[in-house]
């Protein structure tokens, strides 16, 4: 199944789900709406003809005005893929999480939400995963700033051996 | 009797020179103390919790098991010693000592006791069954 | 959604036959030999018996995505050597490969076969590395340092083409940085020749030890749905019996021109998707890289390698998910384009994250030797999970 | 004093001290270790009363069995981390009161007692007499052992195990 | 119990045959380079410590910015007019004094991302290993062969002649200009 | 009186002169503190050989630079080292079984040398239940492993001082067996004894006189040996890949040094009793070799089953803790209990 | 020379210091260890009598059986105490009164 | 301070123990098994057959306690570095650190954009030696280690002191 008939069962059955539809590029891709994602993400995994059952990516972009997250679906059985799109905005980011459909959600999901800020409604378990608990900010968005100290250990720190050789 | 007393020497100077040897350490050696260097180490997080709690009691029912076997074995070695001077009689006597405490073994394997038991993992969290 | 289809949380794990011992949490790593590097492991345990294992990671996340975004294209390459830096020219590969098929880019001949050589050699390299630190795993030093050995004559052919041993930085946009030298292509030839044999002294040493198979056989066991629904891939999944290799389901470079198998796991000694399972797909897989590695060599035409395209290259705005076949499994890059000099972002999708995050899953009940024995048998890489 | 005597004394004298350690510590675990150069104080004087064979027997089951059973239970049954700090006591005075008295009887005993017929043996291998001797006279306890030992193997592994059966 | 005795037999038959291995090898000759004593030659393309032959230096930046982690600091100043700096070895003129280049090897990443774009093929990786030193300091590399009072004599006469251009645009912008773009 | 006092006597006749007590006990402390000094040399030269075996073994070549020859040196850099090397208490162990606990560990093995025959004269204390005896002394190595894993309030410590325990107990029966199985056959405790009873040629050695039975009993006990001195593939209370250092994971400096120097003494125990109770101790093999001393041949005996050892430990993997209780109690127990019952039949016939 | 009392009276120094054991400690580990002592103490004086009263070895053989016994003694009491304390959690004997349902 | 410490200088007695000690503490320097990434496969290459790590007496000890040398083979990163820093504090005295590759130099190549990187271990821990290279070749890390002997060679005191 190619991306327009991919689209067009998802359409079928949520018709207000689908936001954009672009065929046009390399990669195909469906821009779902927040709120309908969960259920459309079911559909995609459970329906014998779509039949997603390996989730290959899931990553978060800064989109500058807005954050999304972006999930690469492959079926093994039928050999198709589908990218789906999810946006939100900047403030208070959410998105349903899918990890009680695919494991994999989880672990990214949680990467997700470390670097990016977005919260995954209904994640069982969202913790920060690869920075340290306590870590403030959202590295990952653009207009990050390194902190400069994180409990004392220096982080901008980086002796600029040129610089103090300059003034021997 | 003087075999006895040798051993015991043995034991003495055992410990004689091993403390000998730790106190000529404790002389020679470099100390510097710090609080941090005395925290237990479990592979550089910060130790949670204590480690003297209770242990799961299979390494105990293998004690358990193995002190009965330790007295039969026990009593095998006079047995063997004397084996020759009694023949027939003895290896009687000791069959069926044997035997019955076989029993115990052929008991404590067949209700698995001496494996390590091993629960099967309930993988809990499992994504959800289609169309649940 | 209702809360109750949630699955219940990783610590609320119910593991039968309670035994009225105290737990022991304890942490296994980041400084454990056995947990390949900088891994962390919180482990509940009764007695030997693991009741949860809930794996930490990050120790040594090194922003490679915030880097991918501040330097230039071509800069990025170094990066991704350090991804997975048992593997570095399968990670250069994917990246490579993706621009170019964003900028649809044609490549030499040569080059292209180049690259298949080079990556299968990683290959063999990353899974000698799986091989004997499994050994290590399970307790025997000696098939290590036999692996090392061989591996120090594939990373021998990699200082002669490009001149590290470790992070290549070999496959650039267009092309290849080195073109080979004459010479290299008989030594890579012989170094099959060599190295067969001594796949068969592992088997000898390790894989069909009989305390091997008892340690790894029917140990760790993950079946084939869960594994796909876990996103695992590479051997792990391909233990499983589920035979997805992306050099055969979606091929890349000159994939398709080469005859090779896809290695999956049969349960020969247990059941299918143990440990011993996983191991010996990588064994096989070091069969078919060989393989490859001979057909390439013999179909590698003569010419230039070099790259085509200037340094600062631009890619034109768009965005392209590249999964390739790292020796871990789908190694992907989704890119994002703007049409500037630099990234607007690079996801990495690392297979050996994936195939971590099955672990709390299937630790609760094994013992910690065992636990020991499915971690190595995951073969992961910690730079490439934290990136 | 014979240095014989000496030596005898300083194994007696370690053996009660241990005993009393055993007896007062307040840490659990201690009293197991204490134990530990009791046992040997006893196998040292087995020794003296050229029974070789016993004193060996003593280390074999009493230090590398019983004893690692006992520390096993203790790790078992407590958190050990409760051992180690102080273990609740009955009241010392009652206890004490007790067992003076029990010393005071078996001290009128000894002290009494007329030992008049003293033997010298000298020190012999027994090995050969206690097999001879439990192949022979004492042949019936000895198969006797073997069921006790059988019926104790069963009851404990069951007693210790019972838990699997009641979950 | 079939399978009882099978696996007894296979343990100890799997046993003896890695035994035999390992004795085997007992007997072979060991692969071990004894590091300080016998020094392996490396290929030609090893990357090991930078160079620059800092003669042949034209100071065009391409090495600084090729490099992904910003390794090399250079620093120019431009010639004066009737100055000649000479030429390098592949025939190019020379217009700047390289007054700085510095390669921070603690940083550097052996990549050699900055050897290929250098146009006189003057920065170039060495196989030479051994420069592990108790200070990390010594591990920046200096290359550049200017005194500091060289340095600063010709930024004096940089800052003059940037003064003096600026002065002379000043003029000419009094003048009333009629391509201020130019300028800039 | 042992044999050994006499030989001292002979030597030095002024000895006989000091009251009896005095002399045995200042032989018995010459004759303990060589022992020591056997340790020592023995575990320097034994560390030294393991790292240049399991070297050759894995192409490799092992310690080549201190002190010229083939690192001969080594071991003696690494134990002058150890003695300066600051010694750590954790500030939440046990402190007293803390530093005990080495104590108890080295004791037990120096004590266990005490019975073993090295010729025909030179055996330290000649009990007549000797070998009853060593396997009667290993047990409190295991009390000291117990208390230093335990004193060290580390959760590895407590995991490799559980296993090591279970691990020594429940192989102390096979081992047993195994021996008993070789008293049947000689009919006596006494170490020196048990090498008497085999002279003659190699033929009338245990293991080739009574070829079959004997030999299978030598199996178990190696097998068994082998886990009675955690050795791999037994050796689980100090697994590297799982329990980081096992039971001495905390222990640094000298206090370690002395775990690991009974740790190759235990494997000379082990071996030397195999040497005793299966090769005929220090008999030669053959009359026409009888001038090479008997310590000769029996240090030889020893140290290639020493050697044997190291060849095992660096081939194989490592068992896991159920399969280490599967091979003690379901593989080697029933099989030397069938052994001795068959020795025992075979006999009366 | 070496006599019978002085067994005796270490025998029975030993043996109270046993009584007083089981009477002192609350832990019924303690409680075993203190009759551990008092076995090892009657041991003693069986063999002290094997060895200075004619009655030849069967002074030993008893003590054999004794050590025996109390192999297996332990074992059932440290069972039972394992039991027990699956059960309540606690061996403290002063508690275990209240066990009775 | 013990006494000979006081005693000890000018004395040729203790001048020559000085110098056993040294030696023997260069000969056996054993090392921490800590690979944090991808120098750390470096240091698993030098250690294996074809370097061999075990000709200059140094082998992997997986505890601190029994170590002498933490040699900090890859990028320590903020998270890490506590851990880094708990682990040669439980390092008996005394100790020495080797900071292998430019990771642990000075931040490597992530010493620009690593959010999260430690920009050098000697922020964290005093080192004794650095051995450039990212990742240095197994001839650069016994190099490397023989500067640290020689290092060892020098020190003055009976006592360690660096
Ligand atoms: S080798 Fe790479 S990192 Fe080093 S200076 Fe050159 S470009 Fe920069
Ligand atoms: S690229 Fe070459 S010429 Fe240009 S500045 Fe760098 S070293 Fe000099
Ligand atoms: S210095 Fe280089 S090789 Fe070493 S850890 Fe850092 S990036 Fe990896």
């Amino acid at each position: 199944m190619n991306a327009r008939e991919i689209h067009d069962q998802i359409k079928e059955k949520f018709p207000e789900a689908i936001l954009e539809f672009n065929d046009t590029v390399q990669q195909p891709y469906l821009k779902i709406a927040p709120q309908p994602f969960y259920n459309v993400c079911q559909f995609l995994r459970d329906d014998a003809d779509l039949d997603f059952d390996y989730l290959m990516c899931l990553s978060g972009v800064d989109y500058g005005d807005l954050l999304g997250t972006v999930y690469h679906f492959y079926s093994m059985k039928h050999t198709h893929k589908i990218i789906l799109k999810v946006e939100v905005p900047r403030e208070n980011p959410a998105i349903p999480s899918i990890c009680d459909l695919w494991r994999t959600a989880d672990w990214h999901e949680r990467e997700v939400y470390d670097l990016f800020g977005i919260v995954f409604l209904n994640h069982p378990d969202l913790r920060r995963l690869l920075l340290p608990e306590d870590w403030e900010g959202y590295p990952l968005r653009k207009d990050y700033v390194t902190p400069e100290f994180f409990k004392g250990i220096p982080v901008l720190h980086s002796e600029m051996k040129s610089e103090t050789n300059e003034q021997k | 009797m003087t075999g006895f007393y040798i051993v015991l020497l043995f034991l003495l100077t055992g410990i004689f020179i091993a403390g000998m040897s730790l106190a000529v350490s404790r002389i020679l050696q470099t100390r510097k103390a710090y609080p941090e260097k005395y925290i237990s180490y479990e592979c550089g997080e910060l130790p949670a919790g204590e480690s003297w709690i209770q242990f799961n009691n299979r390494f105990y029912i293998i004690a358990l098991i193995f002190i009965i076997f330790d007295v039969e074995v026990l009593f095998m070695f006079p047995w063997a010693v004397v084996f020759d001077e009694y023949g027939l009689l003895a290896f009687v006597e000791m069959l069926i000592f044997i035997v019955i405490l076989l029993v115990g073994l052929a008991y404590v394997w067949a209700k698995g006791d001496l494996n390590w038991i091993k629960p099967r993992p309930q993988l809990a969290h499992l994504p959800k069954e289609k169309g649940e | 959604m209702n809360k109750s289809n949630l699955p219940p949380s990783r610590f609320e794990l119910e593991v039968p036959n309670k035994l009225k011992t105290e737990e022991m949490t304890l942490s296994m790593g980041p400084q454990h030999p056995s947990t390949h590097g900088v891994l962390q492991i919180i482990l509940k345990t009764d007695g030997e018996i693991i009741d949860s294992a809930d794996p930490r990671i990050g120790y040594l996340h090194r922003c490679f995505e915030k880097h991918a975004e501040n330097v230039t294209w071509h800069q990025v390459i170094p990066y991704t050597d350090r991804l997975d830096y048992i593997a570095s020219m399968n990670n250069n590969l994917g990246y490579v490969i993706g621009l170019e098929r964003m900028m649809k880019l044609e490549v030499n001949e040569r080059a292209e076969h180049l690259r298949v050589i080079v990556a299968e050699l990683n290959r063999i390299a990353s899974h000698l590395i799986a091989l004997g630190t499994y050994g290590l795993d399970i307790g025997a030093f000696t098939p290590f340092l036999y692996t090392f050995r061989d591996r120090e004559r594939i990373l021998d052919l990699f200082e002669e083409i490009c001149g590290a041993r470790l992070l290549y930085n070999y496959i650039w946009v267009g092309g290849v940085a080195y073109d080979a030298l004459p010479g290299w292509r008989d030594k890579v030839l012989q170094f099959c020749d060599y190295f067969l044999p001594k796949i068969k002294e592992y088997n000898d040493l390790l894989t069909f030890n009989k305390i091997f198979i008892d340690r790894t056989a029917n140990v760790g066991v993950i079946p084939a749905e869960l594994a796909i629904n876990y996103g695992m891939s590479g051997p792990g999944l391909r233990g499983s019996g589920v035979p997805y290799d992306l050099r055969k389901i979606d091929p890349y470079s000159i994939y398709d021109r080469f005859e090779f198998d896809i290695c999956t796991g049969r349960g020969e000694m247990g059941t299918v998707g143990d440990c011993w399972d996983r191991y010996w797909v990588r064994v096989a897989e070091m069969y078919e890289s060989v393989k490859i590695i001979r057909q390439a060599c013999e179909a590698m035409p003569d010419g230039d390698a070099k790259e085509t395209v200037p340094r600062n290259i631009k890619v034109p705005a768009g965005e392209y998910y590249m999964h390739t076949e790292s020796p871990r499994g789908e190694l992907g890059y989704y890119i994002i384009s703007d049409g500037g000099k630099t990234a607007n972002r690079i996801k990495v999708r690392s297979p050996a994250y994936s195939n971590l995050s099955i672990l709390s899953s299937i630790a609760p009940g094994v013992m910690i030797a065992d636990l020991v024995a499915i971690i190595g048998s995951l073969d992961i890489v910690l730079g490439e999970i934290d990136r | 004093m014979e240095p014989n005597e000496i030596l005898f004394l300083f194994i007696a004298v370690a053996t009660v001290v241990s005993a009393a350690i055993v007896a007062f510590s307040s840490k659990i675990i201690h009293s197991a270790f204490a134990l530990l150069a009791s046992f040997m104080g006893f196998a040292a004087l087995y020794v003296y009363l050229s029974a070789g064979f016993l004193a060996v027997t003593q280390i074999l089951i009493y230090v590398g069995g019983i004893l690692i059973l006992i520390l096993f239970g203790v790790m078992m049954t407590h958190g050990i981390y409760d051992t180690a700090k102080k273990t609740a006591h009955n009241a010392l005075s009652v206890s004490l009161l007790g067992g003076l008295a029990i010393a005071a009887v078996l001290l009128l005993i000894i002290t009494r007692s007329p030992w008049a017929p003293i033997l010298h043996k000298p020190f012999q291998p027994t090995t050969q007499l206690i097999g001879a001797a439990i192949l022979t006279n004492y042949l019936l306890p000895f198969e006797i052992i073997s069921v006790l030992l059988l019926g104790a193997l069963i009851g404990a592994v069951y007693l210790a195990r019972a838990e699997d059966k009641q979950k | 119990m079939k399978d009882y005795f099978r696996n007894i037999y296979q343990a100890i038959v799997t046993i003896l045959i890695g035994m035999g291995v390992t004795f085997r090898h007992l007997f072979v000759h060991a692969v071990t380079i004894q590091y300080p004593h016998v020094k392996r030659e490396l290929p030609a393309r090893s990357r090991q410590k930078l160079f620059v032959n800092i003669d042949d230096c034209i100071g065009c930046f391409q090495c600084a910015r090729a490099c992904p982690v910003d390794c090399i600091m250079i620093e120019t100043v431009k010639a004066g007019k009737d100055e000649d700096l000479g030429e390098t070895s592949n025939g190019q003129k020379k217009r700047l004094h390289v007054v700085k280049f510095d390669i921070d090897m603690a940083k550097c990443c052996y990549c050699a991302d900055c050897v290929f774009p250098c146009p006189t093929e003057c920065i170039y990786m060495t196989p030479d290993y051994e420069f592990a030193t108790y200070d990390r300091n010594s591990l920046l590399l200096h290359f550049a062969k200017y005194s500091p009072e060289q340095v600063k004599a010709l930024h004096e006469r940089q800052e003059k002649e940037a003064l003096a251009k600026a002065q002379a645009a000043k003029i000419k912008a009094a003048a009333g200009t009629k391509k201020p773009e130019s300028e800039t | 009186m042992e044999p050994i006092i006499k030989v001292f006597f002979n030597f030095i006749p002024a000895l006989a002169d000091l009251p009896n007590w005095l002399a045995v006990t200042l032989i018995g402390v010459v004759l303990a503190v060589g022992t020591f000094l056997y340790i020592a040399v023995f575990t320097l030269f034994g560390v030294w050989l393991e790292r240049k075996i399991s070297a050759h073994m894995q192409d490799r070549l092992g310690p080549m630079e201190v002190g010229g020859w083939h690192g001969w040196a080594q071991t003696i850099a690494d134990t002058i080292k150890l003695l300066i090397k600051e010694d750590i208490v954790p500030e939440k162990s046990d402190r007293f079984l803390y530093k005990f606990a080495p104590y108890v560990v080295f004791t037990a093995v120096m004590a266990a040398f005490a019975v073993i025959p090295w010729s025909k004269k030179f055996i330290p204390a000649n009990l007549n239940v000797g070998l009853l005896y060593i396997i009667s002394i290993s047990s409190l190595g295991v009390i000291g492993i117990l208390m230093g894993g335990w004193a060290s309030n580390n959760k590895w410590s407590l995991y490799g001082a559980m296993r090591s325990a279970a691990q020594m107990v429940s192989y102390e029966i096979p081992v047993s067996l195994s021996l008993i199985s070789v008293i049947l056959i000689t009919g006596t405790l006494d170490m020196q004894e048990i090498v008497y009873r085999q002279s003659g040629t190699l033929f009338s050695w245990n293991i080739f006189h009574y070829f079959p039975f004997a030999f299978l009993a030598f199996i178990i006990y190696f097998i068994a040996s082998l886990a009675e001195a955690n050795r791999t593939p037994f050796d689980l209370p100090e697994a590297e890949s799982e329990l980081v250092a096992g039971f001495h994971t905390e222990y640094s400096g000298m206090r370690w040094a002395f775990f690991m120097l009974s740790e190759y003494a235990n494997m000379f125990v082990v071996s030397a009793i195999s040497a005793v109770v299966f090769f005929g101790g220090w008999q030669a093999p053959f009359g026409f070799l009888n001038f090479i001393p008997g310590p000769i041949w029996f240090l030889g005996k020893a140290l290639i089953l020493v050697f044997v050892q190291m060849w095992i430990r660096w081939t194989l993997p490592r068992l896991r803790v159920d399969q280490l209780m599967y091979t003690a109690w379901k593989v080697l127990t029933p099989f030397s209990f069938a052994l001795v019952l068959f020795i025992a039949f075979w006999k009366v016939l | 020379m070496i006599q019978l009392p002085s067994f005796l009276i270490i025998s029975a120094i030993v043996f109270t210091l046993g009584i007083f054991t089981i009477l002192y400690k609350k832990n019924a580990v303690g409680i075993l260890m203190g009759v551990e002592l008092i076995l090892n103490s009657v041991n003693l004086n069986f063999i002290a009598f094997a060895k200075y009263v004619d009655v030849g070895i069967n002074g030993q053989l008893v003590a054999i059986f004794i050590i025996i016994l109390a192999a297996s003694e332990a074992a059932i009491a440290l069972a039972i105490i394992l039991s027990l304390y699956r059960e309540r959690a606690t061996i403290d004997v002063t508690l275990v009164d209240e066990m009775k349902d | 301070m013990a006494w000979f410490d006081i005693k000890g200088e000018g004395n040729i007695f203790f001048a020559k123990l000085n110098e056993l000690f040294n030696w023997s503490r260069g000969s056996s320097p054993w090392t921490l098994g800590f690979g944090i990434a991808c120098c750390a496969i470096e240091m698993m290459a030098t250690g294996a057959s074809h370097y061999d790590l075990d000709r200059f007496g140094m082998f992997f000890r997986p505890s601190p306690r029994q170590s002498d040398v933490m040699i900090v083979a890859g990028t320590v990163t903020i998270k890490i570095a506590p851990m880094l820093r708990r682990l040669y504090e439980q390092m008996p005295e005394p100790k020495y650190v080797i900071s292998m590759g430019s990771c642990s130099n000075c931040g490597g190549p992530y010493w620009q954009y690593g959010y999260h990187v430690l920009k050098g271990v000697d922020l964290i821990v005093p080192v004794d030696v650095y051995v450039p290279g990212c990742p240095p070749r197994p001839e650069a890390l016994i190099y490397g280690i023989l500067q640290l002997k020689e290092k060892i060679k020098n020190q003055s005191k009976v006592k360690n002191e660096k």
